[in-house]
């Protein structure tokens, strides 16, 4: 299947791009577009722990099966975050 | 729910424009409401030991208007009288300008300014904007934490920073 | 004490004009506050199960400029980082306008958010101002407790509130 | 001495006049002005443990000692009040 990947921030700085377009095995789920990119991009390895992923413009899990057609973003972490390590400004 | 969900969607914007904090007061205002608390985050000149030129920020905008809905449901389900707006600006940002900007108008004052405190607090969290600092001297990307929708630990975490 | 004391009066304002939550914003905004918690209180359209029309508001002017000053410093002592402002309107005041407003500037949100909650419950609590409320059917100086500048209890009660 | 009395709001409206002007016995205190104010409107008399008062624009005590040409002013309970009786709009 056909997937979009949408990158942001410091992540679409390793990438060197926003978008990317992959074909995907049709049991892919976002963490097969992950790992796609990481085989590409070694250096978004280490962010993967950090990192958040959507579907279709919602919150969804790594495990969340993929469709035709979908956008996959992932999301490095934001400035507050999980109110683990929060700011205060 | 449904109506309460669009009436909060409205109120919630991300924007390259300069935010207006008097607009955004009168946008919540109305005549039951005896209260408005706001918040607005200012880029401050210094951060953690460096001279800050300007901050970029950077939205995945569709999914920030969805955390903002968000936000305001839950704020809605704890406050049920209380009427949030929140405004993100994204691109350049100077020293002493708005970043973002919330209001909550209600009918008394305590649930005003805790569901102001609620809301800056999970934008924090779970809102997809990210700070990429301009200092004297390079950059940084500014990276806490995961946004994390469901994570009930920071919920509850922003909801003992409201003071509830 | 004394070059902080006359910051703060000159943010103090007693005025038959229309407040402006923007300006107030800025006027207490500098490069080093990342942070601006302001407050409003907008006249409600019911009261205690009456329809209000208008409410006029009565000040002893001088005497509160001297409690607002005290309010801020006392709020400087509590935070010495914060920049507090203090407005509050006199005369005529409609249904949702603002009869009073607040805001409290300071390098990050905690101590912008308990100050600003602080001084309007100080506000409340001691300037020397009266609330004359006109409903359909009658009028009502709404009268609470003595003005008591010096009730450490009523002190506490606002740092209670303020949640610090 | 000659003192002025400033009152605001319902003790205004009681008296019919927001300021006054008494002659006081040289050893008087802003109790003694009250006091000459409630034997000519008695109406004020209720108001006796729940007003402020000030000198000179500032909060002083009903037993402050008076000065000639002081402005004594008294003022009724204000909305919110000392921590006891709180308003919330």
């Amino acid at each position: 299947m056909h997937v979009r990947i949408r990158l942001f921030a410091r992540l679409r700085e390793i990438a060197g791009d926003a978008e990317l377009h992959r074909e995907l095995p049709d049991d892919a789920t976002a963490s097969t577009a992950w790992h796609a990119l990481t085989a590409q991009f070694p250096g978004l390895a280490p962010y993967e722990r950090l990192i958040s992923c959507a579907v279709n413009e919602e919150y969804a899990k790594l495990s969340t099966p993929l469709q035709e057609g979908d956008e996959v973003a992932f999301l490095p972490p934001v400035s507050g975050g999980g109110g683990r390590r929060f700011t205060t400004d | 729910m449904s109506s309460a969900r669009e009436a909060a969607q409205e109120h919630h914007r991300v924007t390259t424009a300069a935010l207006d904090p008097g607009a955004l007061v009168n946008s919540v205002a109305g005549p039951a409401c005896g209260a408005v608390a706001t918040f607005v985050g200012v880029v401050r000149d210094r951060n953690a030991g460096r001279r800050v030129l300007w901050i970029d920020y950077e939205a995945y905008a569709p999914l920030a208007h969805k955390a903002f809905d968000q936000i305001a449901r839950e704020a809605l389900e704890r406050w049920p009288a209380v009427r949030l707006a929140i405004h993100h600006r994204i691109g350049r940002v100077a020293i002493g300008e708005a970043s973002v900007a919330i209001a909550a108008a209600s009918p008394h004052r305590a649930e005003g300014f805790a569901a102001c405190r609620y809301a800056i607090e999970r934008v924090k969290q779970m809102a997809p904007i990210w700070k990429h600092e301009h200092f004297e001297g390079g950059e940084v990307w500014i990276e806490g934490a995961p946004a994390d929708p469901w994570d009930e630990d920071a919920r509850r975490h922003a909801l003992e920073r409201a003071c509830t």
